[in-house]
């Protein structure tokens, strides 16, 4: 895995191009490598992070950056490789060193625990600091108020929704004092209008001295928040750029090693034969209090064949909810859902598949693969009762395995072979397979939720073409998406989904990521004018 | 893909032989510890259990473990812990036996609906935790724990003179009325006694468990829930239906579990009757992985293992230990089996990785 | 195997619609409400039915030395899932508890027989946390290992050390120790006296007070006052130390725990270990009650303990008052309570014609038709019989621990992470 | 393989089959190997003793007697009604051997069933329960509720009604059919305050070990009896705390009868058929070891000796 450094770079610049460092930089990694099982996730990398400044770290999937910032933070120790920080060479040995010496981390997944509250997850870890009582409140309300986070220290954070969460996660680092902060994706699950919020916050982080690592995928959020820019590609640093003089494009090559694909899809393919027709759909959940709250409200709307239909949301505004209650995992309370002129509102999940039904679930370890199941059973899943995994009430044990050989080619599976556990392979080549699977069985309708989250460029490219191609057959897609490019790109039609309600519709030819955004939060409803919002 | 076979055959053997290996080490330590010579003893287990009358003890004691075991590995497929495999078998046997002591009629209709009685009946205890843990959300170790004690409540209501019992004055006894001669089940002599003819239907329960789960569509539904019960739902099986479904098969297979016993040797229910086997099935269950020849060779050591507790006694030697032994065994597998896997799966990831290097590689050989 | 399957709660959805979610948390006004009023149903049906052993304060103090293995049960089982581990091994450490606690006691005093259990349980918990946090080993079926293992050693070591010479002379057998001696029990003087004598007169309400109460003030062990001190202990130091809170946090996000220092392995480890020490105690409590260790003594008591802990919703105060409640029922089938049982019948039926009320109101129609069925055949059975037989007395605690986890199970909140293995530098 | 049977030869001595808890129970199996132990020093015989365990099946009792009868012990003794359908097909197999069964009664041309007419002793029980009362109120608790344990409370209530028909009997059973009743001291504790608790002051369990449970009740509450059974519990040393208690036991002496079967196949006389032992021959007793029936030993003796003339005849079944 020895790549050249800066083959393909535009600007290979490893100098930073900024000013001279005043005094020892605030971290310096230097030759970190690590190697898991089968993978080398980082190789001789070297990054120096200046203090005061915000540091921005990119790279595809898998790059290594994660695991990177975990040295760093002291939750996985270097196989080779030494750290500094603020000159002094330290050695962790767990995350307790690291916040003793100032570093906090804001985790990439949420590191929060669900059934305690704010103040508790806060205080975890630190209790020597203020206690775990009345004063520990009194410093988290004047940590809040400070830098304006509006964070109430007695809610339970199940009770919050993920901004808010995130909120959290960046004060629990503040309430540690500490003086560097890592950011992994800490804007995934933002809309725009929070993300600018959230950069405002960083901004007077850093005015206040603080120094801040900061890993995204949104590659214009990279360029408008940092100082500096270092690219990570295969476990190695392969360059850095200046934010003042860089593109999107440019940085995205770099980091890719080749040209960005574009979800781009313009010619419109949408018949007028409706294939999913969706009305009044309520579902009413019971939570662990028996209380109830109302997650769909009323949705409804019609797919027609040729069509994709794009659902923007926050997460947790009851997109997967809908999902689960058109694959007939939930019984809503009201609504009747039609396929294909068929009313299937009562038929159970495996006769809507059976009808054709194609699923990509969001969360595919709890709802796509059988991780410990060889790749020809996961094949199998979901389609247990088709051909060619079934005879009659036998499974074909020889047809299944010969279909996941036909699948693992055409969809470019990386594998040894079929036997492997879907666990061995990695979160793309998981997703392929279950693109694959899916495709196989000719669906009517795809049910494409996050199709492309955690997937590398290329397999994104992929997955992508092949929902273009169905769709040109007359494929149906409901496709949901935290990607607003990817949404934007591939939808004939925009939905916004807002407490459980759809809210807004909006034409993806004109509309803007930004614009979408604010209809996700709420702020603007009906019909998505372009000019209108912008003039607002 | 042929030498990746052998390895993870290889793999699969390694598991229960660290274990065995690893418990005979901790009870030599304890005999040592108690001041005996370790190697005597085992020498003793090994010699005893090699007797003919030992084997034909051993095979009969294993039939029963079996079933058992196949009981309690149905429910650990799907990651339901039917620990209420005890209480089932009981009830299943008490009732068959009442209902075979009730009517005489030719045995080839009487002995298959002996055994459907059973089975109806264990299916019916073990579905009510199933309906439980459905409906109301109860765990199921929980219930058919309970269910457990119930069931032998139940007995001990009817095992008695005037309702289903009959006593025997001269014994001491009260059992149901004792299936007539001609619905006794056939069984094969030896010079070491009778082998029941049960194994017989025991070997084609193994057969049918292991067909039913590893070849038809239901088997894989019922694996697919014990893997990932959300991947499951979502894959379209009904986790509920699932759920009371496997219950009834374990229930009913629990249901055999008294069956050898009934219609081989005692021919009734009384009070007497061997309790305590649905826990063995557990252990034996954990020994054989819930694969359907692990459980056989599961059932015959802790049967050959019973069986040298007789014989360390007839040396002198505590027969409590084999208690230990069989502990010991339990555990080491547990932790052996968890090992292994741990193992195959870092190796398997290697493999991938390797590929996956392997690959890009040559993608750049092909680029540069 | 991998973790069991355990009953996630769905995707936190908008928190917007409907009402604003409240905890469901009883005040202690309300609870006390309730308290009052069932004790007012109870004196009610005893009057009724002429039961007087209902409220006696036999009765009671059964239900009290009933309550307390049960509880301390109860107790280990939430120390351990609190951290995230389930502990189905308990009865094992139960069993290691009683035979530990009985061989040093018998030798020495039932003090040092307590601290031989408690270190005897403890030990069980060390293997149990060895095998699910080192190994990480599927916990229920380390919990199933470890309670075959402990039958099996306790079995061998009494037949080893309770059959000697010396143990002999004083009593011991293969399957019993020889005898210890009693532990301090407490008498409130005066009080215990007068409250047998107004319990004595059956009046309405007063003499079921007297009856409870004295229960409770007389012949009090001190192993039940150190049981009751340790549940104040357990709710203070889970719940008000930093100790306790990352003790939890390890048992609803062992990740996030880790990703702030916190030491989830140690952390198991302690909780497991303390949790096969009070399940130690537990078992030296049957212990000291029969004054020797006896094979098959704990009889369960493990398992239902941890039936308790689910009831009380992995709490202590819910713990307390669901080993309260199976204390009662245990007590009920020692004491012959045919009639007690008889009389409860009625108090059952009265329960469920209230909650079919509470559901038709709710508009829940069928549940409330067939609660109403329920509770007419039980009227039907109590008219038509004047006690109950021996078997279903037998069956009380089983059929009420079915019947309350069944109306309680879905609303209970286990720890998020209880149950499922962690190994280090899993958090991504 | 060979039989592990197999090796049978001339007569090694003795083969006992215990129960569950065998040699050293301080009860029912130490009593039957007391009369192994006499005669073995008398006759200096060598013997093998193997034990029960929990959850055993019937084949493992078989196999037990056959291991026994199979390596050439003579005779056979099994100890406990339980080994009664064994010891019928053991003893077909080896006709040559002498088969001893207490408290059952097995057919067979080379079999000793050995009972013991425990209503006898439990007779004297009552007479002794209803002239200590002091409350009017006696109690029976019984481990497991089946014939054997019938006769005992047959024997009890018959001897307090025919002593003071004024005093009431209240008789409990632990368990219906469950043998854990004669192993759960904890019910047997909880049964016997409550009886306590309504009155009852003296309280005769036949219950097995479970009996210690009621034993400890009894000694919590002052002036209150307890009466022991099957060997002198005033002489247990797990009881020595509450021999203060322990008014009196009606013991059954297997010693006495695992004695004589010993004796007469050492003898050459084996004896066969049911052997039933009495109070006239002393297989059943009631002990006087406390000295606490002193101010009544007139009156039992009395009504022993009606029993052994024949005057009352005891009823087995209540
Ligand atoms: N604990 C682990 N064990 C084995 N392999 C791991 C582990 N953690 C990470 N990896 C592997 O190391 C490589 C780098 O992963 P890492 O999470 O650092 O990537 P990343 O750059 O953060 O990707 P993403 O953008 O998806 O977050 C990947 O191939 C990943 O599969
Ligand atoms: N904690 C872990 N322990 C063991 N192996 C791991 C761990 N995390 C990741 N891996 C392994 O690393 C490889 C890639 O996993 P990973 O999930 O990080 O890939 P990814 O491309 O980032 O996809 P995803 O979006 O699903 O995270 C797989 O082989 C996986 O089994
Ligand atoms: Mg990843
Ligand atoms: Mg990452």
């Amino acid at each position: 895995m020895d790549h050249r450094r800066g083959e393909c770079a535009i600007n290979a610049s490893t100098s930073p191009p900024a000013p001279a460092p005043s005094g020892a930089p605030a971290v310096e990694l230097r030759g970190i490598t690590k190697r898991f099982p089968g993978v080398v996730a980082n190789h001789d990398i070297d990054i120096t992070v200046r203090s005061g400044t915000v540091h921005a770290l990119v790279g595809e999937n898998g790059a290594g950056k994660s695991t990177l910032m975990k040295i760093l933070y002291g939750m996985q120790k270097p196989d080779e490789g030494t750290i500094a920080i603020n000159g002094e060479q330290v050695d962790f040995h767990d995350p307790g060193d690291a916040i003793a010496r100032g570093i906090g981390m804001v985790h990439q997944h949420f590191m929060l625990a669900d059934n305690l509250t704010v103040l508790e997850n806060v205080v975890l870890g630190s209790e020597k600091l203020h206690g775990i009582g009345g004063r520990a409140r009194a410093a988290i309300r004047e940590i809040s108020d400070a830098y304006g986070l509006g964070v109430r220290p007695d809610a339970l954070v199940e009770d919050l929704g993920v901004a808010d969460r995130q909120r959290v996660e960046i004060l629990k680092v503040l309430y540690r004092g500490a003086r560097i902060l890592i950011l992994d994706e800490p804007t995934a699950v933002l809309v725009p209008q929070e993300v600018d919020a959230l950069f405002d916050n960083l901004r007077g982080l850093k005015s206040e001295g603080l120094t801040v690592i900061f890993i995204s995928h949104k590659l214009g959020e990279v360029l408008s928040v940092a100082d500096e820019i270092t690219v990570i590609r295969r476990g190695t640093t392969v360059g850095s750029a200046d934010p003042r003089g860089t593109t999107t494009k440019q940085l995205a090559e770099l980091m890719v090693g080749s040209e960005l694909p574009s979800p781009e899809t313009r010619e419109s393919t949408v018949t007028t034969e409706p294939l999913l027709t969706v009305q009044g759909l309520r579902l009413a959940g019971t939570d662990a209090d028996g209380i109830e709250r109302i997650v769909l409200d009323e949705v409804g709307f019609t797919i027609h064949k040729g069509e994709v239909l794009g659902i923007a949301g926050v997460e947790g505004n009851g997109q997967a909810e809908l999902v689960e209650a058109i694959m007939g995992m939930r019984r809503p309370d009201a609504g009747t859902v039609v396929l294909d002129g068929r009313d299937i509102s009562r038929a159970p999940t495996r006769q809507r598949r059976e009808d054709g039904i194609g699923y990509i679930p969001e969360d595919r370890h709890r709802h796509g693969l059988l991780l410990e199941a060889p790749l020809w059973e996961n094949r199998i899943l979901g389609h247990v009762t088709e051909r060619p995994n079934s005879k009659g009430f036998l499974i074909d044990p020889g047809a299944a395995r010969r279909d996941t050989e036909r699948i693992v080619q055409e969809y470019d599976v990386r594998t040894p072979g079929i036997e492997v556990t879907a666990a061995s392979l990695s979160g793309g080549n998981q997703q392929k397979l279950i693109v694959g699977r899916e495709m196989s069985h000719l669906p009517k309708l795809l049910i494409a939720a996050h199709p492309t989250r955690g997937v590398d460029v290329g397999a994104q490219a992929q997955i992508w073409d092949q929902i273009r191609e169905a769709r040109r057959e007359g494929l149906a897609v409901l496709l949901i998406s935290a990607d607003l490019d990817e949404l934007i790109g591939l939808s004939d039609t925009l939905r916004v989904m807002y407490r459980g309600r759809l809210v807004a519709d909006a034409d993806p030819a004109t509309i803007t990521p930004e614009e979408l955004g604010s209809a996700m939060t709420g702020a603007a409803s009906g019909h998505l004018e372009h000019d209108g919002i912008e003039d607002r | 893909m042929k030498k990746f076979d052998k390895e993870r055959a290889l793999l699969a053997i390694a598991a229960p032989v660290l274990a065995v290996i690893g418990a005979l080490i901790v009870t030599a330590l304890v005999l040592l510890a108690t001041g005996k010579e370790p190697f005597t003893a085992f020498h003793v287990m090994i010699n005893y259990g090699d007797k003919t009358d030992s084997q034909v003890y051993i095979l009969n004691k294993a039939t029963t473990y079996y079933l058992a075991g196949l009981a309690v590995a149905v429910g650990f497929r799907m990651n339901l812990f039917n620990i209420g495999v005890d209480g089932q078998y009981r009830l299943a046997a008490f009732f068959a036996a009442a209902v075979g002591g009730a009517m005489s009629i030719p045995g080839i209709i009487q002995v298959p609906l002996i055994i459907l009685t059973a089975m109806v009946v264990g299916a019916v205890w073990a579905a009510i935790a199933g309906v439980l843990k459905v409906t109301r959300g109860v765990s199921e170790v929980i219930s058919t724990i309970m269910l457990n004690s119930i069931a032998g409540i139940v007995i001990g209501y009817f095992l008695q003179d005037g309702r289903l019992g009959v006593l025997d004055k001269n014994a001491n006894m009260v059992s149901t009325k004792p299936i007539p001669s001609g619905s006794h089940l056939f069984n094969f002599s030896t010079g070491g006694g009778a082998v029941d003819g049960f194994i017989v239907l025991a070997v084609v329960a193994g057969v049918l468990y292991w067909f039913g789960l590893n070849r038809t569509r239901f088997g894989f539904d019922l694996r697919a829930v014990g893997r990932s019960q959300s991947a499951a739902e979502a894959s379209g099986v009904s986790v509920k239906r699932m759920v009371i479904t496997s219950m009834l098969i374990s229930g009913a297979l629990a249901g055999l579990v008294g069956m050898p016993t009934l219609l081989n040797e005692s021919y009734d229910y009384g009070t007497d009757f061997p309790v305590g086997i649905g826990f063995t099935g557990i252990a034996v269950a954990l020994l054989g992985r819930n694969n359907p020849v692990g459980i056989a060779v599961g059932a015959v050591l802790w049967a050959f293992l019973d069986r040298a507790a007789n014989g360390l006694e007839f040396e002198g030697y505590d027969q409590e230990l084999v208690g230990v032994i069989q502990g010991v065994i339990v555990l080491a597998v547990v932790i052996a089996y968890e090992l292994v896997r741990r193992y195959g799966l870092t190796r398997q990831q290697r493999q991938v990785g390797a590929e996956l290097a392997a690959a890009a590689a040559h993608k750049q050989e092909v680029t540069a | 195997m991998t973790a069991t399957a355990t009953q996630t709660p769905p995707p936190a959805a908008p928190p917007a619609a409907g009402p604003r979610r409240g905890r469901g948390k009883l005040s202690t006004p309300v609870i006390l409400l309730i308290v009052a009023a069932a004790i007012i149903a109870v004196a009610a049906v005893r009057a009724i039915a002429g039961a007087n052993d209902v409220t006696s304060s036999g009765q009671i103090a059964g239900a009290l030395s009933s309550a307390v293995p049960i509880g301390l049960a109860g107790l280990a089982g939430l120390w351990s899932e609190r951290a995230g581990v389930v502990n189905i091994g308990l009865e094992g450490m139960m069993i290691l508890g009683t035979f530990f606690g009985a061989w040093a006691g018998w030798q020495t005093n039932p003090w040092l027989g307590v601290l031989a259990g408690v270190i005897g349980g403890a030990l069980g918990g060390l293997v149990h946390a060895i095998v699910t946090v080192t190994f990480g080993v599927d916990q229920i079926i380390a919990g199933v290992a470890m309670n075959i293992l402990a039958t099996g050693v306790t079995a061998y070591l009494a037949k080893k050390l309770f059959t000697g010479a010396a143990a002999a002379a004083k009593g011991g057998t293969p399957k019993q120790s020889p005898p210890m001696s009693d532990i301090k029990k407490f008498t409130v003087p005066g009080l215990s006296h007068w409250l047998n004598t107004i319990e004595k007169h059956h009046w309405f309400l007063v003499s079921d007070l007297a009856g409870i109460v004295g229960g409770v003030v007389t012949n009090i062990s001190a192993l039940t006052l150190l049981a009751v001190v340790l549940f104040a202990v357990t709710f203070f130091v889970l719940w008000r130390t930093s100790f306790g809170l990352r003790l939890r946090s390890c048992g609803e996000n062992p990740a996030a725990a880790e990703s702030l220092g916190v030491n989830v392995y140690t952390y198991k480890y302690v909780a497991v270990i303390i949790s096969g020490g009070l399940a130690g105690l537990g078992g030296v409590f049957l212990a000291i009650g029969t004054h020797f260790y006896l094979a098959g003594q704990t009889g369960g008591r493990g398992y239902i303990g941890l039936a308790a802990m689910i009831f009380g919703n992995w709490r202590p105060g819910g713990l307390a008052m669901g080993a309260g409640l199976f204390g009662y029922a245990d007590s009920l089938q020692l004491r012959n309570g045919g009639p007690s049982v008889h009389a409860l019948l009625l108090l059952l039926a009265v329960l469920l014609v209230a909650m079919a009320a509470w559901r038709f109101y709710r508009g829940a129609r069928l549940p409330a038709v067939i609660s109403l069925a329920f509770a007419v055949l039980l009227i039907v059975w109590y008219v038509t019989t004047d006690t109950v037989a021996d078997e279903v007395v037998q069956a009380t605690p089983y059929v009420a621990t079915l019947l309350v986890m069944g109306l309680s199970a879905q609303r209970l909140r286990m720890p998020k992470a209880d149950g499922l293995p962690y190994r280090k530098g899993q958090g991504s | 393989g060979s039989s592990s049977t197999s090796s049978s030869g001339g007569n090694k001595g003795v083969g006992m089959a215990y129960d569950v808890g065998g040699r050293g129970d301080h009860s029912f199996n130490d009593s039957a190997a007391r009369g192994l132990d006499k005669a073995d020093k008398e006759f200096n015989l060598k013997s093998k003793e193997l034990t029960a365990s929990n959850g055993e099946t019937e084949s493992d009792r078989e196999q037990r007697l056959d291991s026994l009868a199979g390596a050439g012990y003579n005779p056979v003794i099994a100890v406990g009604f339980t080994y009664g359908d064994a010891v019928t097909k053991i003893a077909k197999k080896y006709p040559k051997t002498t088969f001893g069964i207490v408290d059952s009664v097995v057919q067979g041309s080379n079999v000793d069933s050995m009972t013991f007419a425990t209503e006898q002793s439990s007779y004297l029980a009552g007479v002794a329960a209803a002239l200590k009362t002091k409350s009017g109120k006696v109690g029976f608790i019984g481990g497991v509720h089946n014939p054997l344990i019938g006769t005992f409370q047959a024997g009890f209530d018959q001897g307090v009604k025919d002593t003071k028909p004024s005093v009431q009997v209240t008789d409990q059973y632990l368990y219906e059919t469950d043998t854990k009743g004669f192993n759960d001291p904890t019910t047997a504790q909880g049964k016997a305050q409550g009886m306590l608790d309504q009155g009852i002051d003296v309280i005769y369990s036949a219950a097995g070990l479970s009996g210690d449970g009621s034993i400890q009740a009894v000694a919590g509450k002052s002036g209150a009896w307890a009466i022991g059974v099957d060997s002198d519990q005033y002489q247990d040393p797990a009881l020595a705390k509450y021999k203060d208690h322990i008014l009196t036991s009606a013991i059954k002496n297997v010693d006495v009868a695992s004695y004589d079967l010993i004796k007469s196949v050492h003898d050459g006389t084996a004896k066969t058929g049911t052997n039933n032992y009495t109070l006239a021959n002393g297989g059943v007793s009631l002990s006087t070891t406390g000295g606490f029936l002193g101010d009544v030993q007139s009156q039992i003796d009395a009504a022993k000796q009606k029993i052994v003339s024949g005057q009352i005849t005891v009823k087995s079944a209540p």
